[in-house]
């Protein structure tokens, strides 16, 4: 376990920003959480541990005030020192620009510095998902010095994380270095809670867009860590230079409907897609064997508290096209186009997206694919007449209120009365094992409206030199911590 | 392989094909005729009657797919010794060409390089021949383009041939050709595409190069007044075939085959085919025109056009037969021309 | 119909400029005139480069010429429009010299013919067929002939061909741009003896461009000599060969080689090159090359002077070769 | 002669106006509102409009032409939307892998194909002539992505002689850049070399024929003086003109080779910016790419001169 | 002096025998003829429905049961080769036209009328200073990414190429005295453009179409590559491939066969417009 050495990571591309207050995207997160960090974060079971915070917050009786003790002598890259201040500048910052933390703003009522290391957020509500919130590292409540916070876009990279930005070089590289005055947490790491160790001197993250180009990197062992490469390249790494990691499960992949316009609007429609869809060859199609999928109607799987079989019933692996025919009978289907919105970014969606054109066709629908670059994908989206069904995906998230559904105002504009109780509800209580019975109500409701189809669970894969160690999986991976071992 | 001491060049019974898939094209079939020390041959025939080839051959640069099939090219050098340059190789004809054997084409304005000046093209000859310093070379230049009458010769010696007319271009080839003093000269129409007036200063600079140099001159045409104006002796061509071979005077005084009269009576002659008040008769025609070359008759390859054809002229080539005093005539019919 | 002395085409100072691709002008027609009287043939001769191709294209207004004007039956062409052009078109045609490209390779010749045809406005059907089996016969072709394509000729069965196209439209005038000089001598003079024939036949007026001075000697009743763009003399035919008055006629037909060796003599030939349109010599434009020049020759162009009997000559020195 | 350089310079002026004025109807004719695009998917309306205004998109299309031109005249290319540097800027910093992978590519290409061509069309219709010729034509037949990956595969995969990707990390090496270079050269340069071979091919076909080489062989001298002094050289003028063309194939062959080999240079650049949406970087690429290919054929146009002494222009 | 020109191409109405006559040239023609029948038969010929998904028998190897093998949604590749050769060819064949249209029509302009010959050759050159791709990539983005959009873009690439072909071909023709014959005989001017000089300079722009046929099919192969072209969903030999890549590894003949396909498409229309290239003009090797 030695000091020293620099890695390579090879990432799927260039971040787009190195805000991450002002992005969700997963590999804005990855690579800004080494530079800045949050008040709290997920340890390794995934519950809520602090990072800038001293302690866990005191909490209110009623639930409205949290009271959160700061660390003290935490230094800035810039050489100056953490306190309340930049933190509660920092969350003013979130407030107006992160999309998690524009959608947090209308339950907080205010937010304050008490002293010098505290700091008291006051809500209109009780809000339970609160704490993950300040956890997540994307469109995250990362804290920054108070002069940095009213930059627009983010100029100076400024953090307090454990590595610093050294250089970036768009398409090339982004050059971390060992921040040498980092105060680490004491103790041992716990996920991306705990200590936080610095072996490295350096990291890069290397942009490799192309899937394929990121598998000959690992085959060849040009990378210390591939990020994200097909599943169905394992045994292709496993016989290569680096070896492969598999984080299972990692995530779902989702159909997400638009129920504001057009044929799903119709919940009948959505019901006969899912009843017409069928997940086992979805997957198979998409991973290519059992071996890094699952079929699973749950909204998360059995390894996470919030698993739950509660009205699975409607997923069926295999499809239920009568079913599927009779509903879409029943609703009057005139054979108008159902469009469905997809990439290529993300291999695997498109494959989908040909199999459950396969099988809605086979129900009787007429289905229209529009294949576009990511980039549009995210622009089409946000306009309600432009498609019927988008298929994106999501790792599994510590808080299910992060899921996209969950907020009104998300693509797909899910917004019942049913639905408002259900999460109203699950968001107000604040006692763990409430919240895991409440959610069972939201699942219920999910496949009673069918805002969204979860396809099933599948699982990453990574690659890793054979002397990188101490890199834990992670949907996010980290880097702290990892050393190069001997080879 | 006996050659007259006097005769420089004697190609005989020479055959040059061009083979191709399915036909051959007999460019040249049966050409002889002898070239004396100083003198002037001209062959003369219409386009395509293999007088190209026939040059061609000689100097052994004959483009694929045309080969010599048969027949000799004797020829004598400076050391008086024959060669039959129908079996050189290119190794062989290396040496020969430009020294022993140069040639002037008839296209002045295409067949100097364009970049490169005058004087290094001469200036390269010759160096090609002798050892000489690039220094000797120069002036050797310089002075071949003084003896073919360039003005300001030495001014010009670094122009590039664009920016020369072409009748200059023509002696520059001449210059080029004459470099290394060789002992037979061919010219292919070396003065068809220039004006008459050029033409002119071109044949007189040519006839006088010859008293100076004494090289014999292989002298392609298909113009007669030409080689009524330049030749010593003749040689009439028609479809890669020699038909009628004569020193000049007597060719024009008494042709002795067909064809060759054909050929004088249809050019004008103001002479000849008006009349006293300017009327004009009707110009004599050869019928019909030049039979393919890859689809010969069997026998004359004129019969078809001649008036004097009978029958036996179409079953075998007629050989060729002295006909005149000095001439000899491919026609079975010659004496009765 | 018309009075007999009334030249058929009369072209009067026509000059026409060239703008090259350098920009510097060249002048390729200056100042020429002459007349076609009805029925005649006038031979145009001179050098490569001295201007009559572009005379020749000029007075059928198939190049705009820049100035001068060509009186044909009393009207001249070069103030018409285009449009009014149009209607004297097929009263001049052109043949060519270039027997191979100037058919059009993928028509067949019926085509070719049939073209020519439409311009005169001429029937469809079985007169139109008629037609062109007997305009091939006029030139010496077989009707059967009318459904082949061009490359299935010989030259000199081509030259026919164009002159069959000319004559479709029954044209008076016709400008034969050197129509043998790319054709073999034994086809030559099929060709000429066609072009005599049928001058006489339909009583064309022919002007004849050539630099065969024997052919033009044989074939024309006047003849215009041509150096670098302007006329040298002119005349008829049997006068200027019998008594050229220029020095540039002079020097033509001594150097034109005759086909007779007992007539070869020692000449001596012109000096030098003919010099570039771009830029010709002030004067007279032949003054670099004449064995006569003098300083005044340099000084202004020599004016047209008339012999009599239609003879001109344009040389100061004209009288010292009487 | 600087009376032709000018003239050129003059022709060269003109086109690069037009090349401006067909990229600024390229970009008009994209649907879309580019401050919509740019702003992305969570911009307000009020948002939208503050940008149009801010970006002149309200003026009238001359206004907003003279503009755009009077912004490429100073060197503004304008803003990456999505690197948020000036265009000229990303271009710059992509520049020297696209910099020396066409010019290696030229280079290998070149070496191939001359030798390979004066030969075939010295030895017209011989066994080495149908052998090159097929040879040519199938690399031209082969994608170039494709040749790219299956060499990745053997060469870089299998052998593991060479990286799979990239350019080196921060601080490496020029030696070990251009060493990331080596597979992307060479396919590019084998797939050029098809057109330069047949190109070269048919020059020296065409003046082999020409009277000056019978006039050459005519004076005695050797073949291969022939072929090189008096053929070859002439050979060259529309040789120098493939080359000129080239350069647009080579930068072609860049976009896809380099996403091929994940380098990071211009072309690839310009992948990443149509599937981000970065029209200006777009726009900027394919100014800069236009502007040098008329830059290039200048110079040879210049070249010209200086080898064939009748260009006069 | 100018330069005394030659004829273009002879007329030779026996062209196909001719082609016969040479051994690369009827090779390139039989094989081209045979690629678009497959095509245009493919639903005669092939065994499954081009979009039949058997997810369960994916990434099967070529055998008895799939000719050249599944792809990764179990779809048979022999039958998605063939359908995808219609997309290709007829992709590549509109190209062809439209390109020709707009550079046939350009090109006659700027040859024959010596008024638009600078403006319309000054666009041509500023139109072949972007690399094709590059432009086709360009123009791809503005328009959308559609097979009708891919062959909208391609058609510009290509059409300045031909223009210039055309453009030199009509210099040469409209100089040629038979174009002067048929003006002396006061032929309307558009009569004279299409039957004196469209009529020649066909020759050459088929031996340039066949060329750009073949460059298109490959230009389309790289957008689809590249991810900026046709939609995948529509399947061409390009988009085949760049799906298939993925698999290069585990299941190669996905992408092997739809790229045999697009190389022995490519040669040849290559080798078939060599072959014409010799009968029809020869001088045009030299061209672009
Ligand atoms: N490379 C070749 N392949 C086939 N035939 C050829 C070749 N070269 C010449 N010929 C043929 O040989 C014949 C004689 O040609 P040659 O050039 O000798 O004629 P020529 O008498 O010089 O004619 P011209 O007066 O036109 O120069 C012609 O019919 C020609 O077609
Ligand atoms: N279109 C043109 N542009 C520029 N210059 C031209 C053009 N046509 C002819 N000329 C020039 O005009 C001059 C006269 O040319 P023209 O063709 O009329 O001569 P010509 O007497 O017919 O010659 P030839 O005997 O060679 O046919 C020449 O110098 C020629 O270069
Ligand atoms: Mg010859
Ligand atoms: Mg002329």
């Amino acid at each position: 376990q030695t000091a020293g050495g620099v890695i390579d990571v090879a990432t799927i591309g260039e971040p787009p920003t190195l805000d991450p207050m002002a992005s969700t995207a997963d590999l804005v997160g990855i690579i800004t959480q080494h530079i800045y960090e949050t008040l709290y974060t997920f340890g390794a079971d995934w519950t809520v541990t602090p990072l800038l915070a001293a302690d866990m917050p005191t909490i209110s009786e009623d639930g409205l005030t949290y009271t959160i003790p700061l660390r003290t002598g935490v230094t800035f890259h810039d050489g100056s020192e953490m306190t309340s201040a930049d933190v509660v500048a920092s969350l003013d910052r979130w407030m107006r620009i992160a999309s998690r933390g524009k959608q947090t703003a209308e339950v907080i009522d205010g937010i304050a510095a008490t002293d010098e290391a505290t700091v008291t957020i006051t809500l209109k509500s009780p809000y339970a998902p609160l704490l993950s919130l300040l956890s997540l590292n994307n469109a995250a409540a990362i804290i920054i010095p108070e002069e940095n916070a009213d930059q627009d876009p983010l100029e100076s990279y400024v953090g307090t994380g454990p590595y610093r930005l050294e250089e970036r070089v768009p398409d090339q590289y982004i050059q971390l270095v060992r921040f040498e005055d980092y105060a680490s947490r004491d103790g041992e790491p716990n996920g991306y809670g705990g200590a936080r160790l610095q072996h490295l001197d350096e990291i890069r993250f290397v942009p490799v867009p192309d899937p394929n180009t990121r598998i000959e990197g690992a085959v060849a062992g040009q990378f210390a860590y591939v990020d994200q490469l097909p599943v169905e390249a394992y045994d292709r790494i496993a016989g290569g230079a680096t070896e492969p990691v598999v984080l299972a499960p990692f995530g779902w992949p989702v159909f997400v409907m638009n129920t504001q316009e057009g044929l799903n609007s119709d919940l009948r429609i959505r019901k006969a897609i899912q009843a017409a869809l069928a997940p086992e060859d979805m997957m198979l199609a998409a991973f290519g064997s059992e071996d890094f999928f699952s079929i699973d109607g749950a909204w998360y799987p059995d390894s996470y508290a919030w698993h739950t079989e509660v009205a699975t019933e409607p997923y069926k692996p295999m499809g239920d096209t009568e079913t599927a025919m009779a509903l879409l009978a029943e609703a009057g289907y005139d054979g108008s186009p159902l469009r469905i919105l997809t990439s290529r970014q993300y291999e695997y969606h498109y494959k989908m997206a040909q199999v459950a054109q396969a099988y809605l066709e086979a129900a009787g629908f007429k289905v229209q694919m529009d294949v576009v670059e990511w980039a549009t994908l995210t622009q089409n989206r946000a306009d309600p007449a432009l498609w019927d069904i988008y298929i994106t995906h999501s790792p599994f998230l510590p808080e299910p209120s992060l899921m996209g559904i969950m907020s009104d105002s998300s693509p797909g504009w899910w917004a019942t009365d049913a639905k408002h109780a259900a999460v109203e509800a699950f968001n107000a209580e604040s006692d763990p094992a409430k919240r895991v019975e409440l959610f069972a109500d939201v699942q219920k409701v999910i496949y009673e409206e069918v805002p969204a189809y979860k396809v099933g669970n599948f699982n990453a894969l990574a690659a890793q030199a054979p002397n990188l160690e101490g890199v834990a999986p992670a949907p996010w991976p980290y880097f702290w911590n990892a050393y190069l071992g001997d080879e | 392989m006996t050659l007259d001491a006097d005769t420089i060049l004697s190609v005989r019974d020479l055959r040059t094909w061009f083979k191709g898939r399915h036909s051959i094209a007999k460019a040249v079939d049966g050409v002889t005729f002898d070239l004396k020390r100083g003198k002037t041959l001209a062959v003369v025939g219409e386009s395509g009657s293999g007088k190209s080839v026939t040059s061609l051959s000689i100097m052994g640069l004959l483009a694929r797919p045309g080969a010599i099939e048969s027949g000799q090219i004797l020829f004598r050098d400076r050391q008086e010794r024959v060669h039959d340059l129908a079996r050189f190789s290119q190794k062989q004809f290396r040496a020969l060409r430009g020294r022993e054997i140069a040639m002037i084409f008839q296209e002045p304005m295409t067949s100097l390089n364009p970049l490169y000046t005058v004087g290094d093209q001469i200036g390269e000859m010759i160096a090609l021949h002798e050892p000489i310093s690039p220094s000797e070379a120069r002036k050797r230049a310089l002075e071949m383009l003084r003896h073919v009458e360039i003005p300001d010769a030495a001014g010009r010696l670094d122009d590039y041939p664009h920016q020369m007319s072409g009748g200059m271009r023509q002696r520059v080839m001449i210059a080029m050709a004459l470099a290394c003093s060789p002992s037979l000269l061919i010219a292919d129409e070396p003065t068809t595409a220039l004006d008459v007036t050029i033409q002119a200063q071109i044949l007189d600079l040519l006839r006088r190069l010859q008293d100076q140099f004494g090289m014999s001159i292989l002298f392609i045409t298909h113009n007669l007044g030409v080689v009524a104006e330049i030749a010593h002796d003749v040689v009439v061509m028609y479809a890669g075939r020699v038909v009628e071979q004569a020193p000049v005077m007597e060719l024009f005084a008494r042709q002795t085959h067909p064809y060759t009269r054909g050929l004088l009576a249809c050019t004008p002659d103001a002479e000849r085919d008006l009349g006293s008040e300017g009327e004009r008769q009707a110009l004599y025609s050869i019928p019909g025109s030049v039979p393919p070359i890859t689809d010969l008759p069997p026998g004359c390859a004129f019969e078809p056009r001649c008036g004097y054809a009978v029958p036996a002229c179409r079953n075998a080539l007629p050989p060729l037969v002295k006909a005149g005093e000095n001439s000899i005539s491919r026609c079975i019919r010659s004496h009765e021309i | 119909m018309s009075a007999p002395e009334a030249p058929l085409l009369d072209v009067r100072g026509l000059t026409k400029t060239f703008v090259g691709r350098n920009g510097r002008t060249v002048h390729a027609v200056s100042d020429v005139s002459f007349s076609v009287r009805r029925g005649t043939t006038v031979g145009l001769v001179g050098e490569s480069g001295s201007g009559k191709t572009t005379a020749g294209r000029s007075v059928l207004r198939l190049i705009e010429p820049s100035g001068g004007k060509a009186v044909f039956d009393g009207v001249d062409l070069f103030s018409l429009s285009e449009r009014e052009m149009k209607a004297y078109r097929k009263r001049l045609q052109i043949i060519f010299q270039d027997p191979f490209s100037s058919l059009n390779p993928r028509m067949r010749i019926d085509a070719i013919l049939s073209e020519a045809l439409d311009a005169a406005d001429f029937a469809r059907g079985a007169a139109r067929r008629e037609r062109i089996a007997e305009l091939l016969a006029i030139v010496g072709l077989s009707p059967d002939h009318a459904r082949r394509f061009p490359h299935e000729f010989s030259g000199g069965q081509r030259q026919r061909i164009g002159i069959a196209r000319a004559l479709a439209v029954e044209p008076e005038f016709i400008v034969a741009d050197e129509p043998v000089s790319a054709l073999d001598v034994s086809v030559q003079a099929q060709v000429l003896n066609l072009l005599g024939d049928l001058q006489k036949r339909f009583s064309l007026s022919i002007l004849f461009i050539a630099h065969d001075l024997s052919v033009v000697e044989y074939l024309c009743d006047d003849v215009v000599v041509m150096y670098l763009g302007r006329v040298m003399e002119s005349g008829p035919s049997r006068k200027v060969y019998a008594n050229p008055r220029h020095p540039y006629t002079r020097a033509l037909l001594a150097t034109a080689p005759v086909p007779d060796p007992t007539r070869r003599k020692a000449r001596v030939p012109l000096m030098g090159d003919i010099p570039s349109p771009i830029n010709p010599p002030s004067g007279c434009v032949f003054r670099t090359r004449c064995p006569m020049a003098i300083e005044a020759c340099a000084q202004a162009i020599p004016p047209v002077e008339d012999l009599g009997g239609n003879h001109h000559v344009a040389c100061i020195r004209h009288a010292e070769l009487a | 002669m600087l009376r032709s350089a000018l003239n050129r310079l003059i022709g060269m002026a003109i086109v690069m106006f037009l090349v401006v004025t067909i990229v600024f109807v390229i970009v008009r004719v994209t649907p879309g509102d580019p401050a919509a695009v740019m702003l992305g998917p969570d911009a307000t309306a009020e948002d939208i409009a503050s940008l149009r205004e801010r970006l002149g998109l309200n003026a009238p299309i001359p206004v907003q032409f003279l503009t755009y031109f009077g912004g490429i005249l100073r060197g503004d290319f304008g803003q990456s939307i999505f690197l948020n540097i000036p265009v000229t800027h990303a271009l710059w910093l992509r520049a020297e892998p696209t910099f020396f992978l066409t010019v290696f590519a030229l280079a290998i290409a070149a070496a191939v194909a001359l030798p390979v061509g004066v030969l075939s069309a010295y030895w017209r219709g011989s066994a080495f002539d149908q052998a090159a010729t097929m040879l040519a034509m199938f690399a031209a037949s082969i994608p170039s992505f494709w040749l790219g990956l299956i060499f990745m595969q053997i060469f870089a995969v299998q052998l593991g002689w060479f990286d799979t990707s990239g350019y080196g990390g921060p601080g490496a090496s020029f030696a070990e850049r251009m060493h990331h270079l080596v597979l992307p050269a060479v396919t590019l340069g084998l797939i050029s070399s098809a057109l330069i071979t047949r190109f070269t091919r048919a020059a020296m076909l065409d003046v082999l024929n020409d009277d000056y080489v019978r006039t050459a062989r005519s004076k005695g001298m050797s073949e291969w003086r022939v072929v090189v002094r008096h053929a070859f050289k002439n050979a060259l003028i529309p040789i120098l003109t493939v080359i000129g063309l080239t350069a647009a194939l080579l930068i072609s062959g860049a976009i896809v080779t380099e996403t091929v080999f994940g380098l990071p240079g211009v072309g690839s650049l310009i992948v990443s910016a149509v599937l981000r949406r970065d029209y200006p970087v777009i726009q900027g690429a394919l100014l800069v790419v236009a502007g040098l290919y008329v830059l290039v054929n200048f110079v040879i146009d210049m070249l010209y001169l200086l080898v064939d002494p009748r260009v006069r222009y | 002096m100018a330069a005394v020109t030659t004829a273009p191409a002879r007329a030779e109405p026996n062209l196909l025998i001719r082609i016969a006559s040479r051994p690369t040239a009827l090779a390139g023609l039989i094989v081209v003829t045979v690629i678009i029948l497959l095509s245009v038969l493919a639903p005669l010929i092939a065994p499954y429905a081009p979009s039949q998904l058997a997810v369960r028998d994916r990434l099967q190897g070529p055998g008895m049961a799939h000719l050249m093998g599944t792809d990764e949604l179990g779809r048979d590749v022999f039958t998605r080769v063939l359908y995808s050769g219609r997309t290709s060819l007829t992709v590549g064949f509109a190209v062809v036209v439209f390109a020709s249209a707009i550079g046939v029509t350009l090109g006659l302009v700027a040859g024959f009328f010596r008024r638009f010959d600078a403006p319309v050759s000054r666009l041509i050159d500023a139109m072949m200073a972007f690399p094709d791709i590059l432009l086709a990539i360009a123009l791809v983005a503005a328009l959308g990414p559609s097979a009708a959009n891919v062959v909208i873009a391609l058609g510009i690439v290509y059409a300045p190429r031909l223009a210039r072909v055309v453009r030199a071909s009509t210099l040469v023709i409209r100089e040629l005295p038979y174009v002067e014959a048929a003006r002396a005989l006061g032929v309307p001017t558009p009569v004279i453009l299409v039957r004196h000089v469209l009529r020649n300079v066909v020759s050459p722009l088929l031996v340039q179409a066949t060329f750009i046929f073949a460059n298109a099919i490959l230009a389309e192969a790289g957008l689809s590559f590249l991810g900026v072209g046709i939609s995948p969903d529509i399947p061409t030999w390009g988009t085949m491939i760049s799906v298939g890549r993925q698999f290069l590894d585990q299941a190669p003949w996905i992408m092997w066969f739809p790229g045999g396909a697009i190389i022995l498409t490519v040669l040849s229309l290559q080798l078939l417009g060599d072959g014409l290239r010799d009968f029809l003009d020869p001088r045009l090797a030299k061209d672009v």
